[in-house]
């Protein structure tokens, strides 16, 4: 079958869902239109696979001309699909664990009476980050870039009658908009520096290069992409993005749409390999973000806000990789994060369904008994992305953390504690979840096949994830990694130099520690029948940390009052107090001045006469004077 | 503009027959007083009227000297008669309703405006200063007993008493100029004193400085420019209707025609343009700023039209070969726009009795549309939006002022039009606000319809083809 | 007209005969200007016309050239003319308000 | 032929309106401007580029007015936006005043033909002409349909904008005189004007577009005029007429007097992302929903300027392409504010708030014109803003960013708006009739342009960018 066709397929088939799905949302019933979207999904997984069956390494990729997109002077942007080992994988990882996910709405959304248009927009999402991935230059990714953040926006404020959910969804988008601004600059610096916008020619191109403009546009790609990826300080976003329905938090907010950002560095390494700069910032910056978010991951009540905190921490591992220039390992622990925090996520709805809308894990506990399978799956869950051996986040995890340790032992400190902290309070969670007895008064029920079966697969994939970049530690050749070459030549230059010893002994101590801190978690919450909640008596620093270390307060302080003060008194004073009141000012001048004017009319003939003298007479005056 | 040489030419009938037509057609009015006759009154008025345009406008490019070559009848003369004659047919057709309550001396109305019209055509046609001193006050004296036409009106009184003692005041300085000229270059005849002035070019001549100065201020006086302009808000204001429009629309045309015809081929000394400039700054700031504040109707054209004496003026600045024409055009349609607001006053004003507050044109457009749109185009064409005839003679003044090189003038002319729009666009403002209180009709007998309509098509029509009204 | 008054005339320098006028002149716009008395502006109207005519006059005389004295039989004329309907309207001045002092008239102002 | 069509079939229709005062007096309004949308799409088809001149014949040549109209790219398409714009604007379902429709349609009418003589003339006093007369009707529209205070208002507006009338006669004036009489662009062009002259003269010439647009200090007249105005007024306002000012920027200032853009350039740029910033700021915080979208179009035509006067390729076509996706926008948005204000009674965004659960498909089309003012990737405005942001990087890198901190200001206000308008709890007691056919009739036809426009610029593109090109080149010559 045609690469070509293929190729525009995978991004037309969710279009198709979403533009049908939209249009007859109000005939279609839930199951119905479920299982539309998700047999589209499943459609662009296949030719996802065909592709990448057809797909020849060795000639690094083709570009799909669509058509002519926008065509001034000598600005030439196609509507074009590059379909290169980068796509692919995220093409892969995209529409393989969204048609799951996909699959998993059908049965999580089934009292909703709006869920057609709920497939819609997961539809719409799917082709956006399609685009994303697929497009041949930064503007067609940058199509995918703020359409993902429109879907994100739809989904999250999808139960719109609560205006916190509104409100959450909005700030969502701005702080997107805001990384967006960083992205349009570096594409704008990018098309005046090369003449074009393909990715292929600029990297081509770029080699050589290496001047301040690299550094600036470096650095405005990755401005973008904090916002995408929610690092410090575009963060705060994703924790309450998880007011959409959990399907979302899984897809968008896990899986795919955050993963953006990395995705976007992988594809200009090049770029990135000229600016060390850059790259150290993203590395302290990658590094800040996993500390501070699992930190705050300690002390949350809330299950889905746990995740949500979690995987802005684990995105901070993914940038350091970055910033270490081991694009493999990054996009490597982005596959295996998709499986285990999808995963994740998705046992976490099929808990809250099963609780009817409970989140507060306070309100949990013991439910190992009642519902087994999402158990069985969330345990997986944990374990990998807790690093177990043999898992897939172990080879991930180890893998950043070993160049880590190449760098820097400091860093490799930092990150290890990062790594303990997330043991920490996923078991906490675990425990507090299942163990113990149930301290909440609904029924807890195991959910349908259709919202089992996705999670039974994404634990799988969790545990044998690891295969796909097998390290030569293990026997294996780093498959992925060789794969990725082809695509992105800063893993070219990637070079690991640690003795096998060494590695080993990383290992070990990191093993070692995390069996401490299962051990120790389990001791302080596996057999809680009660849970102190109120953080008023908590030490200063302990209810700093629980309470995100304010950052969200500081920004409403700093950004949102000032800026809704200003909006107000511009208006009822720069604009109506000043700007008016000069335009009318005007008018009234010059009326007071023909009022002034006016009054030489006495209507005394005799003044008029002495008048008319008087003016002859100046008149002579100053003719003369002038002569 | 062609003079010709003082030798003696053939006696001409035509030009001259003009002048004796006219005068006889005073008379006769006169007499038909007697049968308190309006109709016919009005209807020999015109009649004769018609017989002078068609006499001025046969053999039009002969330009032959009467009685002994003080008088000139050229093209330039002719063009502005025909235009004063004209607007005086339209006069006349409003007389017939305006004067049809009046019950005595109606054709004493006519008459004197007949004589007073006599004085125009000769002081637009003069090449010696004698008779421009003469066609002067044959224009104004007429115009002082018109001016208290309204005998039972005080404010009419006023205006008849402020408009002769000002009046009078000016000619002494006007007599004393020419006195002062005729002293310096020992001839009444303009060409001679256009010969003295070139050669004079460089000199100084204290005497013949003087004598210019006050003879321009005498002439100044007549086309309201400030600082001489104390009488026209007042007498416009008090004078009758009818009189007022006279006055600003066939008065004006022959004060200004006379205005450029005596200084056109004059070489002007250094004091005297300067002179000029300033009085052209003045005249365009006072009228309009002041105009910014007036309430009553009449009073607001008093001043609009000593605005337009301001934008004139600008177009004599200098010595400009396309100047006559202008101000040919200009004159033209601003009498047009003016003649027929006027007469759309008076009939508010009948509807509002007596009330001359802009308020009055309110519901305008509710009671009589199509009136209104006439309004609206005169409105425009004073104020000089495109497509009407005082776009196209503003955009045209404007050009010679900047082909002359008076920048800055220009540049408060230009400030000074916008202010102008600002007052024009209150009065159309209120034509096309619906009334809110039930009040007396605007009635519209078919002669003023009829009036009204041609004034608001002729600016349309002039201004989309102002090549219509060509010297 | 008889030679002897022209040389008579001319005896007279002709400045004489302009600061004359001008004295004349100024005197009759003064009296114009400041004087409120309607009768007495009009007489000073004519002292204006006549310095004028004075004037005219003494140039005609030393241009020795005839149309000036024509002139200011034209101007007698026009003055008579004007001073006719000052009278009628002054009359009617009179009938309105009761008095000949120009500034009770200013109804008409602004 | 086309441009007789052009000029006559509006303005021949408006004074039978006028005169006749039929009752059918909208429907036959709309099949007047949609003949001369016909009449256009054929010139588009036909149009193979260059500048067609279709008359050319003295008027007054005396005294350099000429009758010149034609067009070239740019002007084509400035002439397509107003038939394209017109329809919808007659069409408008909402906010169409009861009492004497023959007299609104017509006015309407009168005031798009005056429009196209202002994109066809080819000659600077035709423009002139045109320019002022597009007020003339739009007065009377303010003035008998206006909302609260509408006499000021009404004419504050009308003086204001004949400031900058004025001065541009002056201008235009000046330059005839130097070209010797001779108005016609092609001649204006090639004038040399000396670099001191220009620097004044640019003003002069000026001012009318940046009051027309309006940008920053100048643009008081427009939120209150905008707010008072009935719907198809703020439509004709918004949508067309301050394009005028873009147009007669390209026409009437680059060409004539590079030297003084030059000099002027940043300045002028400043000034009008300043008004961007302050328009979207304050757009944020207004409750009514009328007076957000006067002043988010403030913000709009800030950028539009900012990018026009990048002075390059990018800048410019991207502005011209930036106008119609704003006109189009314009029509959208005050369309939804007439549909709310007739089912809420309102246009203040406090009384609304809840209604998505009333009526969802509203809603749905709502969100779809808000897509486009957000400028989202695959809408027309994406287009255009990425091209001026592209243009200005080239002039100066800050001020790109100033110009981009626009798509963030416009985000939170729209999203915020739309919230106030739509989300929130349902509102008890409220029925409220969801989207019908004319709503869909009206709105779909625009969100289709908005987003075919956005997948597919190459048409319009392709008009701009060779007279772009064209002008440019030729200034280099200079």
């Amino acid at each position: 079958m045609n690469q070509d066709l293929l190729a525009a397929l995978v991004p037309a088939l969710p279009l198709m869902g979403a533009i049908i799905l939209a249009s007859l949302r109000r005939k279609l019933s839930t199951n119905a239109a479920g299982g539309l979207a998700t047999a589209l999904m499943a459609g662009a997984f296949v030719c996802s696979i065909l592709l990448f069956m057809g797909f020849d390494a060795t000639t690094g990729g083709r570009t799909v001309k669509l058509l002519d997109w926008i065509h001034v002077g000598s600005m030439e942007i196609p509507l074009a699909l590059r379909i290169d080992a980068l796509s692919l994988t995220m093409m892969l990882i995209v529409t393989g664990i969204g048609s799951l996910i996909h699959l998993y709405s059908i049965g999580y959304m089934h009292e909703d009476e709006r869920a057609p248009t709920f497939f819609a927009q997961l539809n719409l999402f799917s082709f956006a980050m399609l685009m994303l991935v697929m497009g041949s230059n930064f503007l067609i990714t940058f199509i995918g870039w703020e359409g993902v953040g429109l879907c994100s926006y739809l989904l999250i404020g999808f139960w719109y009658k609560t205006p916190e959910y509104n409100y959450a969804a909005r700030k969502a988008f701005v702080m997107n908009r805001i990384g967006d601004v960083g992205m349009v600059l570096a594409m704008v610096l990018l098309f005046q520096r090369f003449g074009t916008l393909e990715y292929a020619t600029i990297m081509d191109a770029a080699t050589g290069f290496n001047d301040p403009m690299m550094i600036a546009a470096t650095l405005f790609l990755f401005i973008g992409a904090t916002g995408k990826s929610a690092q410090i300080p575009l963060f705060t976003w994703l924790p309450d993005a998880m007011a959409g329905p959990t399907p979302v938090s899984a897809l968008i907010h896990a899986a795919t749409m955050v993963t953006a950002g990395i995705f976007l560095t992988v594809r200009s390494s090049v770029l990135f390999e000229l600016a060390p700069f850059t790259q150290d910032i993203i590395l302290w910056i990658g590094t800040a973000t996993a500390l501070i978010a699992a930190s705050i991951g300690l002390f949350q009540n809330d299950i889905k806000k746990v995740l949500a905190y979690s995987t802005v921490s684990q995105l901070g591992y993914m940038f350091v990789a970055l910033g270490l220039g081991s694009y493999s390992a990054a996009m490597f622990h982005v596959t295996t994060h998709a499986f285990f925090k999808a995963l994740l996520f998705l046992g976490a709805g099929s808990v809250i369904h099963a609780l009817g809308g409970e989140q507060d894990i306070r309100k949990m506990g013991g439910l190992k008994g009642h519902i087994k399978i999402t158990f069985l799956t969330f345990f997986i869950g944990t374990i990998a992305i807790s690093g177990l051996p043999l898992m897939s986040g172990f080879f991930s995890k180890d893998l950043i953390m070993a160049f880590a340790f190449d760098r820097s032992p400091v860093l490799f400190a930092l990150l290890l504690i990062g790594a303990l902290m997330t043991t920490f309070y996923m078991f906490r969670l675990l425990f507090l979840v299942f163990y113990g007895k149930y301290r909440g008064n609904a029924h807890p029920h195991e959910s349908p096949l259709s919202m089992t079966l996705p999670l039974m697969v994404l634990a799988v994939l969790s545990v044998v994830g690891g295969l796909l970049n097998l390290p030569h530690l293990f026997g294996g050749h780093e498959a992925m990694k060789h794969f990725l070459m082809s695509a992105a030549d800063g893993i070219s230059n990637e070079s690991l130099e640690l003795s096998h010893v060494t590695e080993w002994t990383l290992m070990g101590i990191t093993t070692a520690l995390v069996a401490v801190m299962i051990y120790i978690a389990y001791g302080r919450f596996a057999q809680k029948a009660t849970l102190e909640g109120n953080e008023a008596d908590m030490p200063f620093f302990k209810r700093l940390i629980a309470q995100r270390w304010r950052v969200d307060e500081l920004y409403r302080a700093l950004f949102e009052k000032p800026y809704a003060w200003l909006s107000t008194n511009l208006f009822s004073i720069a604009e109506q107090k000043v700007m008016v009141p000069i335009m009318n000012g005007v008018g009234a001048a010059a009326n007071s001045l023909g009022d002034g004017f006016r009054r030489l009319q006495t209507g005394y003939v005799s003044f008029h006469m002495l008048a008319m003298l008087a003016g002859l007479i100046l008149f002579l005056v100053i003719t003369l004077m002038s002569n | 503009m062609r003079r010709c040489n003082n030798s003696f030419q053939a006696y001409r009938y035509t030009e001259m027959s003009v002048l004796v037509l006219l005068s006889v057609l005073g008379v006769v009015l006169l007499y038909l007083g007697l049968f308190n006759n309006r109709g016919a009154i009005a209807g020999v008025g015109i009649a004769g009227l018609l017989a002078a345009f068609v006499l001025v406008a046969a053999d039009w490019h002969l330009e032959s000297p009467l009685f002994n070559g003080i008088i000139q009848f050229d093209t330039y003369a002719r063009s502005f008669s025909l235009v004063m004659i004209v607007v005086t047919v339209l006069l006349f057709l409003f007389g017939i309703d305006y004067y049809a309550k009046v019950k005595e001396n109606v054709a004493e109305q006519y008459a004197l405006m007949v004589f007073s019209l006599i004085g125009g055509l000769l002081i637009c046609s003069f090449t010696n200063l004698v008779v421009l001193f003469l066609g002067i006050e044959i224009l104004s004296i007429p115009l002082y007993i018109l001016a208290g036409g309204k005998r039972d009106s005080f404010r009419s009184g006023e205006a008849a008493f402020k408009y002769f003692l000002q009046g009078s005041f000016a000619s002494g300085f006007l007599l004393m100029g020419l006195a002062l000229i005729y002293g310096a270059t020992a001839s009444f005849d303009l060409a001679a004193i256009e010969a003295f002035s070139t050669a004079l070019v460089g000199g100084q001549d204290m005497i013949f400085l003087l004598g210019l100065f006050l003879t321009i201020a005498g002439v100044a006086f007549k086309v309201a420019a400030v600082p001489f302009h104390f009488w026209s808000p007042d007498v416009y204001e008090g004078a009758p209707t009818l009189i007022t429009a006279f006055m600003s629309t066939v008065v004006k045309t022959a004060a200004f025609a006379a205005f450029y015809r005596l200084i056109a081929n004059l070489q002007l000394p250094g004091a005297v343009e300067t002179m000029l400039v300033v009085m052209t700054i003045c005249t365009l700031f006072l009228g309009n700023i002041v105009a910014l504040r007036q309430t009553q109707f009449k009073r607001l054209m008093a001043y609009s039209s000593i605005a337009h004496t301001g934008f004139l003026l600008l177009a004599f600045l200098g010595t400009d070969a396309r100047t006559p024409e202008v101000l040919f055009y200009y004159l033209g349609t601003y009498a047009m726009a003016t003649v027929g607001l006027f007469i759309v006053l008076t009939l508010a004003k009948r509807a509002a009795l007596g009330d001359e507050n802009i308020r009055i044109f309110r519901g305008l457009f509710q009671s009589n549309p199509w009136i209104a749109v006439a309004t609206l185009l005169m409105l425009l064409s004073l104020a000089g939006i495109p497509l009407t005839a005082g776009f196209v003679a503003k955009y045209r003044v404007f050009v010679i002022s900047l082909t002359q090189g008076y920048l800055w003038t220009t540049v408060v002319a230009v400030v000074m039009a916008i202010v102008g729009i600002y007052y024009y666009i209150l009065v159309v403002r209120e034509a096309f606000t619906a009334q809110e209180q039930e009040s007396k009709p605007i009635v519209v007998a078919p002669l003023n319809w009829l009036v009204i309509s041609i004034c608001g098509a002729a600016v349309v029509v002039l201004g989309v083809m102002p090549g219509l009204l060509r010297m | 007209m008889e030679e002897g008054i022209i040389t008579a005339i001319r005896i007279v320098p002709l400045e004489h005969y302009i600061l004359l006028s001008f004295l004349l002149f100024s005197i009759g716009a003064a009296g114009v200007v400041f004087r409120r008395n309607t009768i007495i502006i009009l007489m000073c109207l004519e002292l204006m016309f006549n310095s004028v005519n004075l004037l005219l006059t003494a140039f005609s005389a030393h241009h020795s050239d005839p149309r000036a004295q024509v002139f200011v039989f034209f101007i007698m004329l026009v003055a008579a003319a004007e001073v006719t309907v000052g009278l009628s309207i002054l009359v009617m001045m009179k009938r309105n308000v009761d008095s000949v002092d120009v500034n009770q008239l200013n109804r008409l102002k602004g | 032929m086309i441009a007789a069509l052009l000029l006559l079939i509006p303005f021949l229709t408006a004074l039978l309106l006028v005169t006749m005062r039929p009752t059918q007096a909208r429907p036959i309004a709309l099949v007047a401007s949609l003949a001369s949308l016909a009449v256009v799409l054929f010139a588009w088809i036909s149009y193979t580029g260059g500048t067609v001149i279709h008359y050319d014949y003295d008027w007054v040549n005396a005294w350099g007015l000429r009758f010149v109209v034609g067009y070239d790219g740019v002007g084509l398409l400035m002439v397509i936006l107003t038939a394209v714009v017109f329809p919808f604007i007659i069409g408008a379902g909402y906010g169409q005043p009861e009492d004497r429709p023959a007299l609104f349609n017509g006015l309407l009418l009168f005031t798009q033909s005056f429009l196209y003589l202002v994109f066809l003339a080819q000659n600077a006093l035709l423009f002139y002409i045109g320019y002022e007369l597009t007020l003339i009707p739009v007065f009377f529209l303010l003035l008998f349909w206006g909302g609260a205070d509408r006499r000021a208002i009404t004419v504050r507006f009308f003086i204001y904008t004949l400031v900058g009338g004025l001065s541009l006669l002056f201008g235009i004036v000046y330059l005839l005189i130097q070209s010797g009489g001779n108005g016609d662009f092609t001649a204006l062009a090639n004038l040399s004007i000396p670099t001191s002259t220009q620097l004044w003269l640019f003003w002069a010439l000026f001012l009318a577009f940046a009051i027309k647009l309006p940008i920053f200090p100048f643009h008081s007249w427009q939120p209150e005029t905008y707010y008072m105005a009935p719907i198809q007024g703020t439509m004709v306002l918004g949508a067309v007429m301050l394009k005028m000012g873009l147009y007669g920027v390209y026409k009437l200032v680059f060409p004539i007097v590079p030297a003084g853009v030059e000099h002027w350039q940043t300045t002028v740029i400043v000034l009008a992302l300043i008004g961007a910033v302050y328009g979207g700021v304050i757009a944020f915080r207004q409750s009514d929903f009328k007076r957000l979208v006067a002043f988010s179009s403030l913000s709009h035509v800030g950028v539009l300027c900012a990018g026009l006067f990048a002075w390059n390729t990018y800048g410019i076509s991207g502005s011209f392409y930036q106008a119609f996706a704003h006109a189009i926008l314009v029509l959208g948005m005050l369309y939804l504010v007439g549909a709310m204000q007739e089912r809420t009674g309102t246009t203040d965004m406090g009384a609304m708030g809840g209604l998505k659960g009333h009526a969802p498909r509203l809603a749905a089309l709502f969100l779809l014109v808000l897509v486009n003012a957000v400028a989202l990737p695959l809408t027309q405005s994406f287009v255009g803003e990425w091209l001026m942001f592209a243009g200005l990087w080239q002039v100066n890198g800050w001020l790109t960013l100033f110009a981009l901190t626009t798509i963030v200001i416009g985000a939170i206000y729209m999203l915020y708006a739309y919230q106030r308008v739509m989300l929130g709890p349902d509102r008890a007691n409220v029925t409220l009739q969801d989207a019908g056919m004319r709503d869909h009739l009206y709105l779909v036809p625009l969100i289709a342009v908005t987003l075919i426009l956005g997948v597919y610029p190459g048409p319009i593109l392709e008009l701009v960018d060779a007279p772009v090109q064209q002008l440019l080149s030729s200034l280099s010559v200079h």
